[in-house]
C-alpha cells in the first residue's frame, strides 16, 4: 500500500490541531479536541511510518512548481519510515499527556499551535523527495522548535537556552545546505533517489566533502560532542513535552540526516569515513554519560543523556560504513538496522522520561535532584512508569534499550571480519568505549531514579508531592511501547530488516532470525539470543520467590520493627547520599574532564575548634562551553565591530555595496 | 603474611581449656570476699557496710546482708577488718536470678561482745 | 605531693616578671604550684601576657562556685613546662559574662562550653558554644555543679546543620562490638571526610557531681572508675591533689609503688593500641599477636597488684597495694618481649605501615593550638611529658626521656607508643631496685588540715598513658569534698581528633585514627 | 517488644522459658552484641579479649556481630544512663528474638553508681536481664562461664555458694 495519503491524512489533522489550538486554544475544552486531533494524526502518523516500512521506497509525489524554488516533491522512503513511526508514536503519547499538563490560558494555544506545527514540520523533513523541500522543511522545523523553548519568554534562561538552539542550528543549517549544493550541482539533479542514483559520478573528494559537511551540519542538531552545548541549554526552559519532543524526535532527525547521507545518497566511501563516524559517536557517548553523572537538575541529566545514547548510535552507523568498506555487507545492513532499533528505543524510553520529569517538577516545583527524595511512596504511578522508563534507558533486561545496544555490540565485535588488525581493534576500542558507557549508564540511572524517588524527602515540597491529576495516559504509553519493543523485538526486527533491504540491498533475514524468536548478530555461529524468552526466564524466576514468599507467609511470624539506626535520636534526611555525593567516585575519577571546584565552609575551621554548620559545594566546569565556544564567541563579536564601519547609513554607499556584489557576480560567472 | 604464620606457629598455643579443664590464670584474679561468721559481730559488720564503696555490704539486724553482685572485688573490706575478710577465690559467679546474688551471712553471738569489733582491728 | 622544690633562682628571671605583673610576690611563688588571684577585669590582660610567654600552655579551665551568692570561681591552670611550674589564676566572676578565653588561647574553648552548662555564665562576645554533657532534651534538669543555665537561647549552640553538596553519615553512638558508646556526626562529600564532629553526651555520669561532699579516700574509688582504661593516671593526679590539700606526703616505697602501677598502666595501654591498630587496618594475625602480649600484660598487672586493670592501687596518701616484685621480675620480660616482637613484625610489614602513614595527620601547630597532651603531642613533636616537666616523686630521680615524633601521622604516634613502652620497662626495672611496697601517710593531726579554703585545695597531677592527667581538689573542714575537678587526658585529646580525620582521610582511616589516639569516651564525658 | 519496658517480675517468668527456647534453639551457637550504656571501658576491653588468642571465645560457637539484627545475645556494660536508655532499648527491640540480655558487670548490676538523676544505676530497669555477670571488670573467664551459663551450657555455681569461711567455699 502507498503510505502518502495516510501521512496526509496525519498532515492535516496537524494543521487542524494547529488550527483550533490558534483558534480556541485558550479554554480546557478546546484544548482537549485539539490533543484529540494530534493524537489522531500521530496515528495516522505511526501507520504510515510502519506502511512505509512495509511497503518499501514508494514512489515520488510532485505537486506545484516553479522556477525559483522548484517542485514539492514527496516520497516514503523506508529509512525514514522508521522515524515518521517514531514520530508518530510521540505525538500520541503527547496528546495524551498535554491536556493535563498545560494549564488552559493562551499561552498554551500558542504554544500548542506551533508544537502541531513542528510535528508537520519534522514529517515533512521525513517525507521530502527533493533538495529544496527538505531544506525548506528543515528551516521551518528548526524555527518552529525555537519558538517551543520560547513557551515563556519572560525568564533570561528561556531566552538563553532557546538563543543556543538557534544558533547552533542555523550554522548547522548552512553547513547541509552546503553538502546538498555540493551533490546537487555534481549530480545535476534535486532529487533525493535521482541523486542516490547519480552519486558514483561525484568524484572522491567531493563525496568526502559533502559528507564530512552533513556529519557535522546534522551533527548540530544530533548533539554530536562538542556541538551539542545546545541540548543541555534548551532541553530544561523547554516545557517537559517540548524539551521530550526536541529530544525524542528533533535529535533523531539529526541522526535521519547523517543516515540519510551515510547509508543512501553516499553509501559506503573509504574506511577513514567510518572510522571518523564511530569515533565521534564514541566520544559523544562517554562525554555525554560523563557530564550526566555530574548534572543536578533531572532535565539536564537527561539532555547529556540524550547526547549519550546519540553517540551509540552515531558509532553504530560509523562501524557500518567501516564495514562497507572491507566489504563486510552483511554487517553493514546489520549495525545500521541496529542503530535504527536503537533510535525507535531512545525515542520511547526518553520521551517517557521527560514527560515524567515535568509530573515531577509539577508535584514538588523543583527539578533539583536534591530538593527531592521519597517520591515513590508519594508518587506510586508515576515511579513505576519512570522505573520502566529507566530499566529501558539503563539497557537492562527485560526491557528494549537491552536488545538494540546487545545488538549493536554484538556488531563491534565483529570487528575481526574486516581482516585488517588497525580497524578491527579500532572497532573493539569503540566497543570498549561504549561498554565504559553502559557501565556509567546504569550509575547515572541508579542515580538518577534512586535520589527522587527512594530514600526520604529532602525537602517539604517533595515531602508534601501528590500525583493527583497528573497526566497518565501518555508515559504509560510508552511504558507499554518499551516493553512490547523488547518482547517483541525479533518481529519488529524482521520488519525493519525486510524494509531496509530497500536501503541496503542485502537480505538479512535468514541470517537475523532463524526463527523461533531468536535473534543472530547477521553471523550465525557468533552469538544469538532471544528477547522474548529472556523476558519471559526473568518473569519466572521473579515470580518464583515471590510465590515461596507467598506461600511461606501465613507460616513465618514476622515482627515489623523501625530501621536499625545505630541508636541515633532521629534519622534526618541530610543522612543520605544525595546526587552529587552519590556521583562523587567518577568526580573524583575523571576529575581531569570535570576540572571541578569546591568551596568549603565549616565552623570547624575556628582555631578554638568549635564544631557547627558546614557548606559544601562542588561545581563542575562547562569545559565546551568554557574553552570552545567562548573564543569563537568573542571572535564573532570583535569581527562585528571590525565589519561596522561598513554601515554607515549612507544610502549611496549601499547602492555601490550592491552594484559592486552584483559586478562579482557577474565576474564569477564569466569565468 | 608467610613470616606472619611462622610466627604464628612458634608462638604455639595459648588458649584456655576453660570450661573443659579449669585455667590457673584464674588464680590471679581479684575476687569477691568470704567471711569469717566467728569474727563478724554487729560492731564488725557496721564498720564493714560502712567502708564498703559499692555498698554491697548491708546490717540487715543480726545478718549481714551481701550482694555479690554490687561487689567489685576492691579489698577494702579485707584491709579494714582482715581477721574477718578473705578471699573466696570464686570468679564463676554468673546468675540468672538476680535475688541468688544477695548472700545472707548470720551475725556471731547476735552481736553481743561489743568490745570483740576492736579485738578483730589492726 | 611532694614534688621536689625549686625557687626562683633556678627559673627564668621572666617568670618573676610575670608574677609580679600579676601582683604576686616572690616567694611565695616557690613551690611547682603558684597560685594568682586575678580580678575579673584583668584577666584577660592576664591571660594575654601568660599565653605570650614560651612553653606556656593552658592545661585546664574550670569553675566552682564561690561560698558567698551566686559569684563563680574561675581557675585556669597553666602549665609553664619551661619553668617547671604550674600556674593556678582564680578570678571571682559576679557577672553573667567573662572575657571571651577562647579568643586569645583556643584550648579553653571546651571547657568554655562545660562552664556553660555547669554555672550558665558564658564567654563575652557572639560566637555560639557546642554541647559537651547535657542531652539535647527539652527539660533537661540534671544536677548542675553551679547554677543551671537559663533556657539557652538559639545563639547558645552551633546548629549542626549540613549544606549544599555534602551529606551526613551517622555512625553511632552504638557502633561496633565492644567499643564505647560515641556518636560520630560524619560529613563527607562522597569520598573524603569534609568534616565530623562528636556527641558524647550519652556517657555523662556526672562524676565531678557526684564526688562532692565523699571523703577523697571514698571518692578515689569512683575516680579509678572514671576511665577504667587506664586508671592509675586519674587516680594518683587525683590522689596527689587530695594529698596537698591535705598535706600529706607518702612514703617513697608507696610512691614508687604507684609508678610502677603507672608505667604498668602505660604498658597495657600501648599494647591494647596495637592490637587496635591491627584490628582497624585489617591485620587480625598482627591484633592476636599483640592481644597475646596485652593479655599476658594484664596477667602480670594482676600478679604484681591483684588487679588486671590496676584497680585500687593509689590511695590516698600512698599506696594500698606493693608490687609483687619477684613477680614482675619473673614476668615483666617475657610480657614486654611478646609486645616488642608483635611491634617489630608490624614495623616490617609494609602493608600495615602503608595504612598508618600520612593518616591522621596533626600539625604541630593545631596540638599545640588545641592543647593536646601524650602521645598524640608529642607524636608532633611537642615534648610535653609531665614525668620531665613536673617530675613529682619519683621521677625527679628517675629522669625518664621524653619519646617524640616528627610528622605527627598515625605511625608518628605508634612510633612514640612503642617507645615509651620501651622506657616504662626500664623504669620499672630501676624502681624494683630501689624497693616499692604499700604505705600511707596518715593525716597528721586532725583530718583535713583543718582550715581556710588555700589550704585545703591542692592541684596533682599524673603523666597517664594518654598524657598528663590533671585533678584539683577542694576539702572542707571536715576532709569532705566541696570541689573535685578532674581532667583526665581524653578531656584534652579528643579535640585534636576531628582535625586528624578532616579534610585529606577517607571513611576508612578514622577507626585507624581513633586507634592510634587510643582515647576513652568515659575520660571525657565524666 | 514491650518486655524490655516492663519490670522484673512479669519478665522474670519468662525468660525462664526464654532460656528454655535460646538452649534448644541455638545450643550450641550463639551471635553476640554488646552494649555500652556508660562503663568506664574495662569491662568493654575485657569483652574485646574474649575474642583474643588466649580466651578465643569462637571455639564455643560464640560470635560478635555489630548488627542487632544478626544478634541473639546483648552484653549490657554500665548504669545504663539515662540519656542513653532510649537508644539501648531501640538495639535491644532491633534484635530477633528469642533474645537474651546478659548485664556485665558491677555497674550493670548496680554496684558502683546508685539510682539518680544521671544514671538508673544498673541496667535492670530498661532491660530484661536474664543473666548477671558480677565482676569489676568481670574477667574474661567469668565473662565466658556467664555466656555458657546464659545458653544452659554451664551450671551455675553461685547459689550454692555462701561466702563463708564454713560454708563450702570451695
Amino acid at each position: 500500500m502507498n503510505p502518502l495519503p495516510v501521512l496526509a491524512g496525519a498532515a492535516a489533522a496537524w494543521g487542524l490541531a494547529a488550527l483550533i489550538a490558534l483558534i480556541a486554544g485558550a479554554s480546557r475544552p478546546w484544548t482537549r479536541a485539539c490533543c484529540v486531533v494530534s493524537g489522531l494524526g500521530g496515528a495516522a502518523a505511526l501507520a504510515g511510518g510502519a506502511a512505509s516500512l512495509i511497503s518499501g521506497n514508494s514512489r515520488v509525489v510532485t505537486a506545484g512548481g516553479s522556477v525559483v524554488v522548484g517542485t514539492l516533491q514527496l516520497q516514503a522512503t523506508s529509512l525514514a519510515g522508521v522515524f515518521v513511526a517514531l514520530l508518530g508514536l510521540i505525538a500520541v503519547a503527547t496528546a495524551a499527556y498535554v491536556p493535563r499538563y498545560h494549564e488552559p490560558g493562551r499561552g498554551t494555544g500558542l504554544y500548542l499551535a506551533v508544537y502541531n506545527l513542528a510535528l508537520l514540520a519534522s514529517l515533512a523533513v521525513l517525507v521530502a523527495g527533493n533538495v529544496v523541500t527538505f531544506l525548506v522543511a528543515w528551516e521551518t522545523m528548526a524555527l518552529l522548535c525555537y519558538l517551543l523553548i520560547l513557551r515563556r519568554p519572560r525568564r533570561a534562561e528561556v531566552a538563553a537556552g532557546a538563543f543556543w538552539f538557534l544558533a547552533l542550528s542555523e550554522t548547522g543549517f548552512v553547513l547541509i545546505i552546503a553538502a546538498f549544493v555540493i551533490l546537487a550541482a555534481k549530480t545535476h539533479t534535486m532529487q533525493l533517489d535521482g541523486i542516490a542514483a547519480r552519486a558514483h559520478l561525484v568524484s572522491g573528494g567531493w563525496r568526502d566533502a559533502a559528507y564530512l559537511l552533513a556529519l557535522t551540519g546534522f551533527g548540530f542538531k544530533a548533539g554530536l560532542v562538542p556541538l551539542h552545548v545546545w541540548l543541555p541549554e534548551a532541553h530544561p526552559v523547554a516545557p517537559a513535552d517540548g524539551s521530550a519532543f526536541l529530544s525524542g524526535l528533533i535529535t533523531k532527525l539529526g541522526v535521519y540526516g547523517i543516515a540519510l547521507f551515510g547509508f543512501w545518497l553516499l553509501p559506503g566511501g573509504p574506511a577513514w569515513r567510518g572510522i571518523l563516524t564511530m569515533a565521534a559517536g564514541a566520544v559523544t557517548a562517554a562525554i555525554g554519560i560523563l557530564y550526566a553523572l555530574g548534572e543536578r537538575d533531572i532535565k539536564r541529566f537527561l539532555a547529556f543523556s540524550t547526547i549519550e545514547n546519540i553517540g551509540i548510535i552515531v558509532t553504530a552507523f560509523g562501524a557500518a560504513m567501516t564495514f562497507w568498506a572491507y566489504h563486510q555487507r552483511l554487517l553493514w545492513a546489520f549495525l545500521l538496522l541496529a542503530g535504527l532499533y536503537h533510535v525507535i528505543n531512545h525515542g520511547s524510553y526518553k520521551t517517557l522520561l521527560f514527560l515524567e520529569a515535568g509530573v515531577i517538577e509539577h508535584a514538588t516545583g523543583t527539578r533539583e535532584f536534591d530538593r527531592l527524595g521519597g517520591l515513590a511512596r508519594r508518587m506510586p504511578r508515576a515511579s513505576v512508569i519512570t522505573f520502566v522508563g529507566t530499566l529501558g534507558i539503563a539497557a537492562l533486561p527485560p526491557f528494549n534499550g537491552f536488545v538494540s545496544e546487545w545488538l549493536i555490540f554484538q556488531g563491534l565485535f565483529q570487528g575481526f571480519r574486516t581482516g585488517s588488525h588497525l580497524i578491527a581493534i579500532l572497532i573493539v576500542l569503540a566497543a570498549a568505549t561504549l561498554g565504559l558507557t553502559g557501565g556509567l549508564a546504569i550509575y547515572a540511572f541508579v542515580r538518577g531514579y534512586g535520589i527522587p524517588f527512594l530514600g526520604m524527602p529532602r525537602t517539604r515540597q517533595a515531602a508534601q508531592a501528590s500525583e493527583a491529576r497528573q497526566p497518565v495516559a501518555g508515559p504509560a504509553l510508552l511504558a507499554v511501547a518499551c516493553a512490547a519493543l523488547a518482547v517483541g523485538a525479533p518481529v519488529v526486527l524482521a520488519a525493519l530488516a525486510r524494509a531496509m533491504r530497500t536501503v541496503t540491498g542485502v537480505s538479512l533475514r535468514p541470517e537475523l532470525l532463524p526463527g523461533n524468536l531468536t535473534v543472530i548478530p547477521a553471523h550465525t555461529k557468533f552469538s544469538g539470543f532471544s528477547p522474548t524468552w529472556l523476558a519471559v526466564f526473568l518473569l519466572a524466576i521473579t515470580a518464583v520467590p515471590v510465590l515461596i514468599y507467598l506461600a511461606g507467609r501465613p507460616r513465618a511470624a514476622s515482627v515489623t520493627g523501625p530501621v536499625w539506626d545505630g541508636g541515633i535520636v532521629a534519622f534526618k534526611p541530610r543522612m543520605q547520599y544525595s546526587a552529587m555525593t552519590f556521583s562523587a567516585p567518577t568526580r573524583v575519577t575523571f576529575d581531569a574532564l570535570y576540572r571541578p571546584s569546591v568551596s568549603l565552609r565549616r565552623a570547624s575551621d575556628d582555631p578554638a575548634g568549635r564544631s557547627g554548620p558546614v557548606h559544601y559545594e562542588t561545581e563542575v566546569t562547562p569545559v565546551f562551553e568554557r574553552y570552545l565556544y567562548r573564543p569563537v564567541i568573542r571572535a564573532f563579536e570583535w569581527l562585528a565591530d571590525v565589519v561596522r564601519p561598513i554601515q554607515s547609513g549612507d544610502v549611496n554607499l549601499y547602492l555601490f555595496y550592491v552594484f559592486a556584489a552584483v559586478l562579482v557576480a557577474y565576474l564569477i560567472a564569466a569565468l | 603474611m608467610p613470616l606472619w604464620f611462622i610466627r604464628g606457629l612458634r608462638r604455639g598455643v595459648v588458649t584456655t581449656r576453660y570450661p573443659a579443664r579449669p585455667d590457673d590464670s584464674a588464680a590471679l584474679l581479684p575476687t569477691p570476699p568470704s567471711f569469717r561468721p566467728g569474727a563478724l559481730t554487729i560492731a564488725v559488720a557496721d564498720r564493714l557496710a560502712q567502708v564498703c564503696p559499692s555498698r554491697a555490704l548491708t546490717r540487715e539486724g543480726e545478718v549481714l546482708l551481701y550482694d555479690v553482685g554490687a561487689c567489685t572485688a576492691c579489698g577494702r573490706c579485707r584491709a579494714e577488718v582482715p581477721a574477718a575478710v578473705t578471699d573466696s577465690g570464686q570468679f564463676e559467679l554468673a546468675a540468672t536470678i538476680r535475688a541468688r546474688l544477695i548472700k545472707r551471712i548470720p551475725l556471731a553471738d547476735g552481736g553481743r561482745a561489743p568490745g570483740s569489733g576492736a579485738e578483730v582491728s589492726p | 605531693m611532694t614534688a621536689i622544690q625549686r625557687d626562683l633562682a633556678g627559673r627564668d628571671p621572666g617568670l618573676a616578671g610575670l608574677l609580679a605583673a600579676l601582683g604576686q610576690d616572690g616567694p611565695a611563688a616557690g613551690g611547682p604550684v603558684i597560685t594568682a588571684d586575678v580580678p575579673a577585669g584583668r584577666l584577660e590582660d592576664a591571660v594575654r601576657r601568660i599565653a605570650a610567654r614560651p612553653a606556656a600552655r593552658l592545661a585546664d579551665v574550670f569553675a566552682s562556685a564561690a561560698d558567698r551568692g551566686d559569684a563563680v570561681i574561675l581557675r585556669l591552670i597553666w602549665g609553664l613546662d619551661a619553668d617547671h611550674a604550674y600556674l593556678v589564676t582564680e578570678s571571682v566572676i559576679e557577672a553573667e559574662r567573662y572575657p571571651s578565653l577562647s579568643d586569645i588561647a583556643p584550648a579553653a574553648f571546651y571547657e568554655e562550653c562545660e562552664i556553660y552548662e555547669q554555672f550558665g555564665i558564658r564567654p563575652a562576645g557572639t560566637k555560639p558554644l557546642n554541647r559537651v554533657a547535657l542531652p539535647p532534651i527539652a527539660d533537661c534538669d540534671l544536677p548542675r555543679l553551679g547554677r543551671a543555665p537559663a533556657p539557652p537561647p538559639a545563639d547558645v549552640h552551633a546548629p549542626h546543620v549540613v549544606g549544599g553538596h555534602a551529606f551526613e553519615f551517622p555512625f553511632g553512638p552504638v557502633r561496633q562490638v565492644g567499643v564505647e558508646s560515641l556518636y560520630y556526626g560524619l560529613v563527607t562529600s562522597g569520598e573524603e571526610v569534609v568534616d565530623l564532629y562528636l556527641f558524647t553526651w550519652h556517657k555523662y555520669r556526672g562524676v565531678e557531681w557526684r564526688l562532692q561532699g565523699r571523703t577523697p579516700r571514698d571518692a578515689l574509688f569512683h575516680v579509678e572508675r572514671t576511665e577504667g582504661l587506664g586508671a592509675v593516671g586519674p587516680a594518683w593526679a587525683f590522689a596527689a591533689a587530695a594529698e596537698a590539700a591535705l598535706g600529706l606526703a607518702p612514703p617513697p616505697q608507696a610512691e614508687r609503688s604507684r609508678a610502677i602501677a603507672l608505667e604498668l598502666d602505660r604498658l597495657y595501654n600501648h599494647a591494647a593500641a596495637t592490637a587496635a591498630l591491627c584490628q582497624s587496618t585489617g591485620l587480625v594475625i598482627g591484633q592476636a599477636a599483640a592481644e597475646i602480649a596485652l593479655e599476658r600484660l594484664l596477667r602480670l598487672n594482676a600478679a604484681a597488684f591483684g588487679h588486671r586493670y590496676l584497680f585500687g592501687v593509689v590511695d590516698i596518701g600512698g599506696a594500698a597495694a606493693g608490687p609483687d616484685a619477684a613477680a614482675l621480675r619473673r614476668d615483666l620480660p617475657g610480657a614486654y618481649g611478646e609486645l616488642r616482637r608483635a611491634a617489630d613484625a608490624l614495623l616490617s610489614t609494609n602493608s600495615f605501615l602503608d595504612r598508618l602513614e600520612a593518616t591522621g595527620i596533626l600539625s604541630q601547630e593545631a596540638a599545640a593550638r588545641l592543647g593536646l597532651v601524650g602521645p598524640v603531642a608529642r607524636a608532633t613533636g611537642l615534648p610535653i611529658d609531665v614525668r620531665a616537666d613536673h617530675p613529682a616523686s619519683p621521677y625527679a630521680e628517675l629522669l625518664p626521656e621524653v619519646a617524640t615524633a616528627d610528622g605527627g601521622d598515625v605511625l608518628a604516634r605508634f612510633r612514640v607508643m612503642l617507645a615509651e613502652a620501651a622506657e616504662s620497662v626500664r623504669l620499672i626495672e630501676e624502681m624494683l631496685g630501689a624497693g616499692a611496697g604499700p604505705g600511707r601517710a596518715e593525716p597528721s593531726g586532725g583530718a583535713g588540715g583543718a582550715g581556710s579554703d588555700a589550704a585545703a585545695s591542692g592541684l596533682g597531677w599524673a603523666e597517664s598513658c594518654r598524657g598528663e592527667a590533671l585533678a584539683w581538689v577542694a576539702l572542707d573542714d571536715r576532709g569532705r569534698i566541696t570541689r573535685a575537678r578532674l581532667r583526665p587526658a581524653s578531656v584534652r585529646n579528643w579535640r585534636g581528633f576531628d582535625d586528624a580525620c578532616r579534610s585529606q582521610n577517607v571513611f576508612t582511616d578514622i577507626p585507624i585514627i581513633e586507634a592510634s589516639f587510643w582515647l576513652t569516651v568515659a575520660g571525657t564525658a565524666r | 517488644m514491650t518486655a524490655g519496658t516492663d519490670t522484673s517480675r512479669g519478665v522474670k517468668e519468662t525468660s525462664e522459658a526464654l532460656r528454655e527456647a535460646v538452649a534448644r534453639q541455638f545450643g550450641r551457637s550463639l551471635h553476640i552484641r554488646t552494649l555500652d550504656t556508660g562503663s568506664c571501658a574495662a569491662c568493654e576491653q575485657e569483652i574485646r579479649l574474649l575474642a583474643a588468642p588466649h580466651y578465643d571465645l569462637h571455639r564455643l560457637g560464640f560470635f560478635f556481630t555489630p548488627a542487632p539484627r544478626h544478634a541473639d545475645l546483648l552484653m549490657a556494660t554500665g548504669p545504663m544512663i539515662r540519656a542513653f536508655g532510649p537508644a539501648a532499648r531501640k538495639t535491644y527491640e532491633a534484635m530477633p528474638g528469642p533474645k537474651l540480655v546478659v548485664a556485665t558487670g558491677a555497674c550493670a548490676l548496680g554496684g558502683v553508681y546508685q539510682p539518680d538523676a544521671f544514671t538508673h544505676g544498673g541496667i535492670a530497669g530498661t532491660l530484661p536481664v536474664d543473666v548477671w555477670i558480677p565482676g569489676c571488670p568481670p574477667s574474661p573467664l567469668a565473662l565466658l562461664q556467664g555466656l555458657l551459663v546464659a545458653v544452659g551450657r554451664l551450671a551455675e555455681k553461685v547459689q550454692d555458694l555462701s561466702f563463708t569461711q564454713n560454708g563450702t567455699p570451695r
